[in-house]
This record gives C-alpha cells, structure tokens and sequence, in this order.
C-alpha cells in the first residue's frame, strides 16, 4: 500500500468525500459544517463539491439533527449528522437514546437506521464543564448502536467509511486533540471492520487498555518502559460497540495484568466495563490487581493547571504499569 | 371553527365517503375490543383509545395516497387503522405475538407498517416530529412528490422537539403536514393551564407557516382542509400546522386516573359524535340508503372479531427471537 | 420505633408530606402531579393539602421542568421535580447533565442546586422500549448529583426526605414494581444518610450486590439458599452517589465471592462498576470470577413472554450462586 | 426599528446615562485587552467578544435594579460587566485564577457573582433560558419583586429550550424579561437560513406574550424598552421578549473561521457603533462636556490595566483546590 502521512481531519474529510462521492444517498447536516466547512474543519471543501442539498447547514436545534437525521435514514437515505460537541449530545438525548437505537428493534426489525452522528469531545482545550465531556460509557449501555472511537488518522477514515456503510446507527466519536496528529494512510480505498480491537503494540508483561487519545499515551509509555525491560502490549478497542472481547481477554491471559487508561470519568466509565469483563471471563488469569487511570470524578475545571492534573497521563501510567508488575505470576 | 357540516361534500366521491365511514367504525370497534381485552386481561402493558377521535385520523389520511407517510404516537391505532394498516396484525400486536405488525416487540406504541405508508410510531411525547421532519427531507432529496404527516396532541406543542422540528421543516420547505389533535387534555392537564398561545394554531407564526383550526369531529372539513396542505407540500411550498379540535371519550390510557374533566364536557362532546355526524350527513343528503352503512358496521364487526380470533391463535415470540433484531448483521 | 407496614408509595408520599409541612421552600412541579395526585398516585392528596402554588402541574416539557427546578433551587427553593418515566429523562438531557450537576462547580461554589429530580422505571409493566428504561450507571458516570435508588418502604421514605434536606442535586430513582409492596416504616420522622450501603442480610459465603429491584429477588433466592446450606449476604447500595465501597468491600473479603443482579443493562452497568471495585480494590480476597445477572443487552421488548426472559431473576441467581460456590477458598 | 436616536433622552437622568457610556466603554476596552491577551497566549481556552453589542447589556442592565438578576451565556463578558461585576474578577477568571468571579475554574463562558445578579451564565446555547424561569418562579413564590432576564443569541431562539421556557414562563406569568441579541448570525449561520419567522419578535405570538424589536445599537431604546417590560413583570402581568437588532465586529470567537459575512456588511455595522452614537448624543445635546467623556474613558484605561495586573498576579488553582466544589459537604 502507498503510503503517506495525512493528518486526522484530511482522513475524515477523505472519507467523507469519498463515501459522498460513491454513494449519492450520503449527506451532511450539521451546525457550520458547510459555509465555513465546520468549526474544527472536518467537511472542509464539501460544501464547495457537493453543494447546499447534500452539505446542510442547520439551526442550532440538536434535537431536530438527530431526528430528522434518523427520519432520513429510515427513509432511504445515509444521513451523516455533526453534533458539534459530545457535551451537546445531550440537547438531544431523547432522539439519540429514545429513538435512534431502537427503532429498528421496536419495529420488528421493519426499518433500519442507517444514520452516522458524528462528534467530538476535546483536550487540553481548557474549555470547561460544559464543552469538554466524553461519556461513552453511557452509549455503550444502550444497545442498538455503534460507537467508534479512533484514535489515529488510518483508522478514523477506515472506521468512518465503514460506519457510513454499515445499516446500522453509529455514534462516531472523534478526539479534538488528534485532529492536527499525522499517521500514515493509504492512497488506498480501504474499510475497517467494525468490532475489531487493533493491538496497537505487542507485549508480554502488562495489558495497557488505552481509549481513544490515550492510545498514544500507552505507546510513549510502552517506548519508555522498554529501555527498563518492561514489555507492554497496547490494546485500542476502537470500537466500542461491537466490543471486541476476544482481543482483550487474550491479550489478559497472555500478560496477566492489566491497567486501563481512558480519558472519561473514572466511576461507571469505559474502564468499569473492561474491568467487569476481564473479573468474569479472566479470572483465573489475572496475577495483579487490575488498575484504572481515568479521569477525576469531577466536572471538567477550566484552569488549566487543574485541568491537566484532571486527566490521567504517561506518568501516572508509567507507576501503575510498575506497580502491577510487582506482582509475580 | 365550524360546528356543523358547513363545507359542501359534493366534490367528494361515494366510494371516498363510504371508506371514511368504514374506516371511522372500524377504529370505534377496534377500540371498544381494545377496551374489553384489556379489562379481560388479554392484551398486556398500556394503550390509549382513540374513541371520539376518529373524524382526525381518518379526514387526515384520506387526503392522502397510499405511498404518502405517517407517523403515530402513543395514541395510534385511529392512525393506523385509518392508514391502512389490517385489524389483524394491529391487534395481534397489542397481544404481543410475532404476527403483529412490529412482530410483539413493540407493542401498542409504536405500529409501523411501510407497504401502507405508517412508517413510525413513537410513544416519546413529541417524539416523533422531528423523525418526520426527517423523513420529508429524504422524500425531498429524492426528488419523490410524497407528503409526510405527524400526528401528534396538544400536549405535544409544549415539547421543545416540536419547535425545533417545525423550524427546520419550513426552513428547508420540506413537504410535511403537522396534525395537531389537540382533545384539550394532556393526561389530566387542560390545555389552557399547559399551551401559552391563545390558539394552537398560531403556533404557526413562529415558523412562518400556514396555522389552521379545524372542527375535529368534521371528517368532512379535516379532510378537505388537509387536502390543501397537502397540495401545498406537493407543490414544494413547504408545511403546514393544522389544530384539529377533537375530544377523546375514554380516559388517558386504559385505568381511570381520577376526575379531572367535567362530566357535562364530556356529555357535550359525546353529543359530538363523529360518526354519528358522519351518518347523519350521508343519509339526509341521501348519499346512501341506511342498510348500505349497517352493512359496514356488519362487516366490521365480522373483522374485529376475525383480528381478535386472529390475535389470541398466533405465537409469542421468546428472547432468542426478538434479539435478532437490535442491529442488522 | 412504632411499627406500622405501610406501601413504598405511601412512604414517598409521606416524605413528600412531612418535607412539605417542614419547610415552606419545598414545592413540586411535573406532569399531572397536581390535580390527579400523579399517575403512579406518589403526590395524591398533596395538591388538596398544599394547593396550586406549592403543588404544580406543568406542560409536557422535561427540558423546562429540571430547567426551572435548578433555577428555583439556586435562588433559594427547594424544588422536587418529577420526570414521569426514567426515559424522559434524556428529553432533558442538557438541563440534567450539562446544568443540574455542574452548576455548584462551575460557579467555583458560589451557587448550590439543592434540587431533587424524582423519576421512576417500571418493571413488568410490559411498556415497551420508551417505557422501560433504567440507566443510573450513566448518572453515575457524571460527577456532580447524588443517586438514591430505594429497594424499600423504609428506605424511600428515608432517603427521599434526606434528599431533599440535602444542599446537592438529587436524582431519585423509583421503580415503579415496588410502588404496591408494604414494608416497616416507624411513625417518628426518621432519615437515612446519603451514602450507605445497608446489608439487608448477612451472610458468610457469597455477597450478593442487588440493585433497587433485585434486592427482593435476592433475599428470597437467599431464603431457598440457606436451606441448601449457602450462606449469602445481600448488598443493598441504596445510593449510587456517595457510592459505599467500603461496605461492598469489606462484604466481599468476608465471602470472597461476589454476585451482582441487576435490573439495567449488563454492559457497563452498574455491575460493571462494582466489578470493576473488586479487581481493583479486593483483588487478593476474590475466590471465584464475579458474575453480573443483568437486564440483557437489547432494549425492552414488549411481548410478556420476551420481556420477563430479558430480566435476571430468581432462578439464574440461584444457578450463579451456585456456580461461584464451586471455586473453593 | 429606529435608525437614529428617535426616543427622547429627556427623561434619563445624567448620571443613568454617564453610567451607561462608563458601561460601555468599558467593555470595549475589556474586550479588546481580551483579544489582545488571547493571541500573546495569556488567556486560554475560549472567549467571545461582545464589541459592536454594548447598548444592548448596557440598556438592558441599567434598567434593572442591583438586586436583579441577569442570566448570561457564552458571549457574557458584557452582561457581566454591564450588570456589574469588577473587571477585576472577570479577567481573573479569564486567566483561570483562584481569585476569578468563579475561582478560575468556570472561565469565559460561566461567570457568576450573585452578589451584583449576575446569578449565572451558561455556555449551552438555549441552556440559561429554563433556569431564568425558575429563578423567576422562584422570586414569585418568595413574594419578592425582582425581575430576571435571560440574555440569549439569534439561533438560542431555534432551540427546543428556548420553546419549552418561554411557554412555561407565560402559563405561570412569572416575572422574566427575554432578551434576544439579535446579531444575525449563529457562528457562521445568518438568520435567514436558520430562523423560520418573518421576525424572531414574532415568536412570541407563540407564548401570548409582547414581543418587541428594538434597534439594539441604541442604548436609550434598549433601555426604555426593557423599563417597560420590567415594569410589566414587577406588576406581575408576565414576561416579554425582546429581539434587539445588533451586530458583532469580531469573528464568532478568537480564531478566524473562515468567511461568511460580506465585508460591506461587517463595514456598515461599524458605521453604526453604538458607543458613538450615545457619545454623539450627549454631546449634540449639550448633555455633557467632551472632557467628562474623555476622563470616562481614561479612567477605563486605568480599571482595565489594573484588572489584567490583578489577574496575572493571582494564583492558579490545582486539582485539590478545585475538588471542593463539586458537592456540598
Ligand atoms: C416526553 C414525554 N413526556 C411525558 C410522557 C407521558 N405521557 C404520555 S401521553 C401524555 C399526554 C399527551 O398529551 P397530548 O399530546 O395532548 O396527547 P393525547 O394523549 O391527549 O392524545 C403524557 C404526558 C411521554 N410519553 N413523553
Ligand atoms: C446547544 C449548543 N449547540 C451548539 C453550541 C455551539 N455554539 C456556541 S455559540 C453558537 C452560536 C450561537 O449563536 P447565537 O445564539 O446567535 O449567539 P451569538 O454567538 O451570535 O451571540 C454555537 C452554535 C452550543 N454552545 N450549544
Ligand atoms: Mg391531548
Ligand atoms: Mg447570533
């Protein structure tokens, strides 16, 4: 494959181009995404290719997104809906929990859904309690939808056509803070299936559960510790739903410890799942207590002194990883 | 808002006449059975009678041609019989069992049928407006000259998803009529202590669209008023709100909640009768002679008990079955 | 203490009542609370005896009703709010997760939102998947509000009075399953502290962690049990914010094995948490995996038949105690 | 919509209308230091400016009395300021400092100092309007005389929340004062593509209540306007919406977002700045001498370096300190 390192908003924007180009059902709808080509730039030029009809701009009316984004897909087409922030989701909880996820099986399987609502939450970007939350957890207790949560440019744009594609409703979770990082991406069509966790390094010693933005962290931790002999095996779920067990619990048996690191709230976070999971189906396999790094079980402060000390980071991860390495098989 | 038969039914054809007949006694009967199988303990969970209101549902979807959509509320088996939708599956849905028409799974709330044209029922009060919205969007997009109709109470006007919706359906003119069933009760609230607006109707201001009152219990006057709104929306000029004035005789739902509307209100509008003004009209005009609408009722009752026979004979489905139809696989 | 058994919505009804009485800033508002004395019958007699002001029946607007009981509770009320089903808490979505619980920290503490939101699921009640919700994990992914979950008479009434006296926001959840089952409840005016655990039995060889509902399910599973010579101890959180490890923990170092039953959803439910507590924190005390018995991952099905398999009951949890009593100390 | 001046000033004390041209130079200056300190790095997160939009908080809050309170949003530097909170404390939390008008830990878009009314500011677009009404609700209940305002943008008026408020706020007559800003655009959205109503004045035909357009360039309209409403609340007849027409000289935040607004457009606003507007009148009318004006100003010049020396000199808080506020405890 060729290769060539794009950013992860140019794989976004990519494979919303493409899949808008291969599929004339796809469209666009959201706050700002068309003039100006959204607020983080995402849909950049589609306004200009594809033009008002398929590139909407809309009121500021969460509500009326999702919904008119949910009547779209049962009628026939592949709407992709921009919530501008994850904290907005909220504003239109009713067609996102009530509706969006059960349609299909509310019907008897007589309508499907298949509609892709785009977000992001952020980082470092000092914004504050109402513009900076990330709460997938919740999503992943309501079942009927996907939620992919990409971590590096290659799987953002293969992840996002696949979601586009698949007849299922997608919750796509972008992270603001890895817009502007760059990876390689093929010039290559290609698709990622969904459900499937990616080993984003191999490793013997620890299992290092890392959640969207913290993948990267696990991988600067994982470099480090490899001078003190320490081998660490960095699993990124990327999707949340389906959740790729196999790939966890595998990773577990091999290692026999395992820490999480995830940029959500700590209680009843992502992380409570991975934990439960891996207490139930791994049981005998674990030699150390398992450790959660997340964030503080408080509103996201503004200051950024408190705010970076809020989030977890390579540092702490580094000591956890050392301490349930402690413990001897 | 006219309290006899004031618009003339000449440019109205028998056969359109004798459906809306058929139709407004086939939802009373099917009601009355609802009524007495709930009592009896047969049909399961909650449902809400249509009785009283059956001139709106049937006015409106006889302005309608069968590829054109609806969408119902908790209070939709008037839409769904007068859509189209057979007495059999309906009833074998409030029964719970596979052959219903959302396969048992969902249940009185949200019957959905797209073959003729009832393409969502959501139970989430104002829930599905925003949902039409979207689907008038894709017929739109799809350069397809159907019209949409939500149905939905006067309670619903309050919700901030109809705002919302009704924004964005005149914004993007998109070819939706509101039907707002406004039986001056939300639960127990009288619409003068919950609707800020003088009429409901003048709800339409706020989205610069037509906002017509219409007498409810006149299937002749909605019809022909839903008519206009409909070739309003074919004509691409966008929605239309339409207050149809009606009253329901039973309680909310199917158990008494305690007084709360005065008895004589409810005399007064029982006097109201929908059919019986419907009859009245056919017969003195001589449109028919009375045995041709006793052959109706006949046949309805025939059919009611061919639904509920139907209903009681047919499977329930277990877990393993409804489970196949959370997600497309 | 004088004992007297009265319902679990009479002991609500009492709180309610006697908080009323105390405090002239206490005041309800939601949908046909008033009049009719709610439609689970929880406020009846509190608008007869407190009148319109204190007691008020508002329009269908969720968003409106936890919006103006933070704005009364930060100007000096103490508003009880109530969301008919749990489900219309998500039309509310921002008021109740981007305002209700953020407000006190965001305003570096100069605001406090000592406002109760009341809410229940029902349980067999066959309503359907808009109407059968039950997702406190979610809140207690969201720092800021405290969580009440009353699996008794005594407990719902102790609880929601301490809730109201409480200075923080309050998310109280009722199931509606319990509303008819008597219990205890002293004459005197009693409280329960926000934040304990209680252990509703003790036992030596299995803790059972149940939730609101389930507690009932698991102190008969624990009845049959003890016959067969297994001792089980029953784990009633009762809030989920203040969470009470310390009880979960020190319960699970006497027993070394842990079951959770569970009405809501098992992926990153409220088990997953409290697994999650145990891998991290009592790692070393474990004898056996945990296993979660949870509501499955779909949504509600309507059909009796589909729904009562969907729920964890009597029998699995029995089948799961034995399984863990299996692995030895 | 008057272009000039229309209303007479005769009836406004000297000292009102110093302290209005005090008011609004004072933000002008603030915000341009804000700008200034954004781009050198020294202010982090996001901030919006309020230059171009002073007559509106600054004719609105000099109608109200200290002990009003105002409810501001993301663009809330000015309706801070003008309600009079020190721009010491404002820049301080701008900085993200303990000694901020929320500790540093809410920032721009939260600023709250009960103290002087500002009783709270919300960065949700919409989300201030529900709590206003409670904070009214409250004030009614409390037999208290104070009126609120919620200050709230162009697209706020698209949101379910806005719809849900205004109409609970009607039913209940409570003593709210709506303020639109009509500035025309929603970050990149201008009115006429998101805003169904011929005006957004008109919606308030929607809540059965006035609803008036001023020009929101000229502080005397604003604020004989606003008297007039504050007087119809303080009788207890209800709330009004005002839609005051203005217009923002700066991008929708610090950063450029592309093009959307024709130069002309933005050119002609500035032609019509409402600070020169009321100096010009003070001055044609001989209310005034140009030096009182001109020490007016120094005197900002002076307020406002003082208020970044404070700010940069004030200490950040850490996570510890901020752990305080999130419960009462
Ligand atoms: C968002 C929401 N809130 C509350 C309810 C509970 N509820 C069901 S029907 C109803 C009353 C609806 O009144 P209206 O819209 O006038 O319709 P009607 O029942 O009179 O036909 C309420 C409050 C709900 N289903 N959804
Ligand atoms: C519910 C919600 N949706 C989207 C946003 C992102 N956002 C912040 S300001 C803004 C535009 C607001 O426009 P308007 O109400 O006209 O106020 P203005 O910025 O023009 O003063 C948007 C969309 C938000 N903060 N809240
Ligand atoms: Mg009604
Ligand atoms: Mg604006």
């Amino acid at each position: 494959m060729a290769a060539r390192e794009i950013t992860y908003v140019q794989a976004l924007n990519e494979a919303l181009r493409e899949e808008m180009r291969r599929d004339e059902r796809v469209f666009l709808m959201g706050e700002d995404i068309g003039i100006i080509g959204g607020v983080f730039k995402v849909t950049q030029g589609l306004y200009e290719e594809f033009g008002p009809e398929r590139v909407r701009d809309t009121p500021i009316s969460e509500t009326a997104i999702v919904g008119a984004a949910i009547g779209a897909a049962i009628a026939g087409m592949r709407p992709v809906a921009e919530i501008m922030y994850m904290d907005f989701l909220m504003c239109a909880g009713d067609q996102l929990i009530n509706h969006l996820p059960k349609i299909r099986f509310m019907t008897g399987g007589k309508l499907k859904v298949p509609a892709v609502i785009r977000t992001q939450y952020g980082l470092y970007r000092y914004a504050a309690a109402q513009h900076s939350q990330f709460y997938p957890a919740f999503l992943m207790n309501i079942p009927g939808f996907y939620i992919e949560v990409p971590s590096t440019p290659y799987d953002a744009k293969g992840l996002l056509k696949s979601a586009i594609r698949d007849e299922n409703p997608d919750i796509f979770i972008e992270c603001a803070a890895l817009y502007r990082i760059k990876g390689p991406v093929p010039e290559e069509e290609y698709l990622i299936p969904l459900g499937q966790a990616d080993i984003k390094r191999e490793g013997n010693d620890v299992t290092v559960f890392a959640l969207s933005y913290m993948v990267h962290v696990a991988l600067s931790a994982a470099k480090k510790l490899e001078a003190e002999g320490i081998s660490v095996e960095v699993v990124d779920p990327r999707t949340l739903n389906p959740f790729d067990k196999r790939t966890l619990i595998e990773s577990v048996k091999k290692t026999g410890r395992l820490v999480i690191i995830e940029p959500d709230h700590k209680t009843a976070g992502v992380g409570a799942e991975v934990a439960a999971i891996v207490a139930e189906e791994a049981y005998e396999y674990l030699n150390a207590p398992v450790i959660r790094l997340a964030a503080e079980d408080i509103p996201p402060p503004f200051s950024p002194k408190a705010y970076n000390a809020f989030l977890p980071n390579e540092e702490k991860l580094i000591n956890a990883i050392k301490k349930v390495m402690k413990y001897k098989r | 808002m006219g309290l006899n038969m004031s618009s003339s039914i000449s440019e109205i054809s028998k056969e359109v006449l004798l459906d809306m007949y058929y139709k407004m006694i086939l939802i009373r009967r099917f009601e009355e059975k609802v009524v007495e199988l709930y009592r009896a303990g047969e049909i399961p969970g909650i449902a809400h009678g249509y009785i009283g209101e059956e001139a709106v549902a049937v006015g409106v979807c006889s302005a309608l041609r069968k590829d054109d959509y609806i969408l119902s509320t908790h209070r939709g088996h008037g839409h769904s019989l007068a859509k189209g939708i057979h007495p059999r599956y309906l009833m074998a849905e409030l029964f719970g069992r596979k052959t219903g028409v959302c396969k048992g799974i969902g249940g009185s709330m949200h019957s959905t049928e797209p073959e003729v044209g009832v393409i969502f029922s959501s139970a989430i009060v104002g829930g599905n407006i925003p949902i039409a919205v979207g689907v008038a969007l894709a017929m739109k997009m799809q350069r397809r000259d159907n019209v949409v109709v939500s149905f939905f109470g006067d309670g619903a006007t309050n919700t901030g998803a109809f705002h919302e919706a009704l924004n964005l359906a005149s914004i993007w003119k998109l070819p939706v009529i509101f039907v707002c069933e406004n039986n001056f009760y939300a639960i127990s609230t009288h619409v003068s202590r919950s609707v800020a607006a003088k009429e409901i109707a003048d709800r339409a201001v706020a989205y610069n669209i037509p906002g017509k009152v219409v007498d409810g219990n006149d299937v002749i006057e909605v019809y022909k008023t839903t008519l206009e709104a409909v070739e309003r929306a074919r004509r691409g000029e966008g929605p239309t709100l339409i207050e149809a004035r009606t009253y329901r005789w039973l309680d909310h739902g199917m158990y008494y909640l305690g007084p709360y509307r005065p008895k004589e209100e409810v005399e007064a509008w029982k006097q109201r009768c929908p059919i019986k003004r419907l009859k009245d009209l056919l017969l003195s005009k001589g449109i028919v002679a009375e045995d041709v609408l006793v052959n109706i009722e006949r046949r309805v009752e025939e059919e009611i008990e061919d639904a509920v026979k139907f209903a009681r004979e047919s499977e329930e489905p277990d877990l393993d079955f409804v489970k196949q139809f959370v997600y497309v696989r």
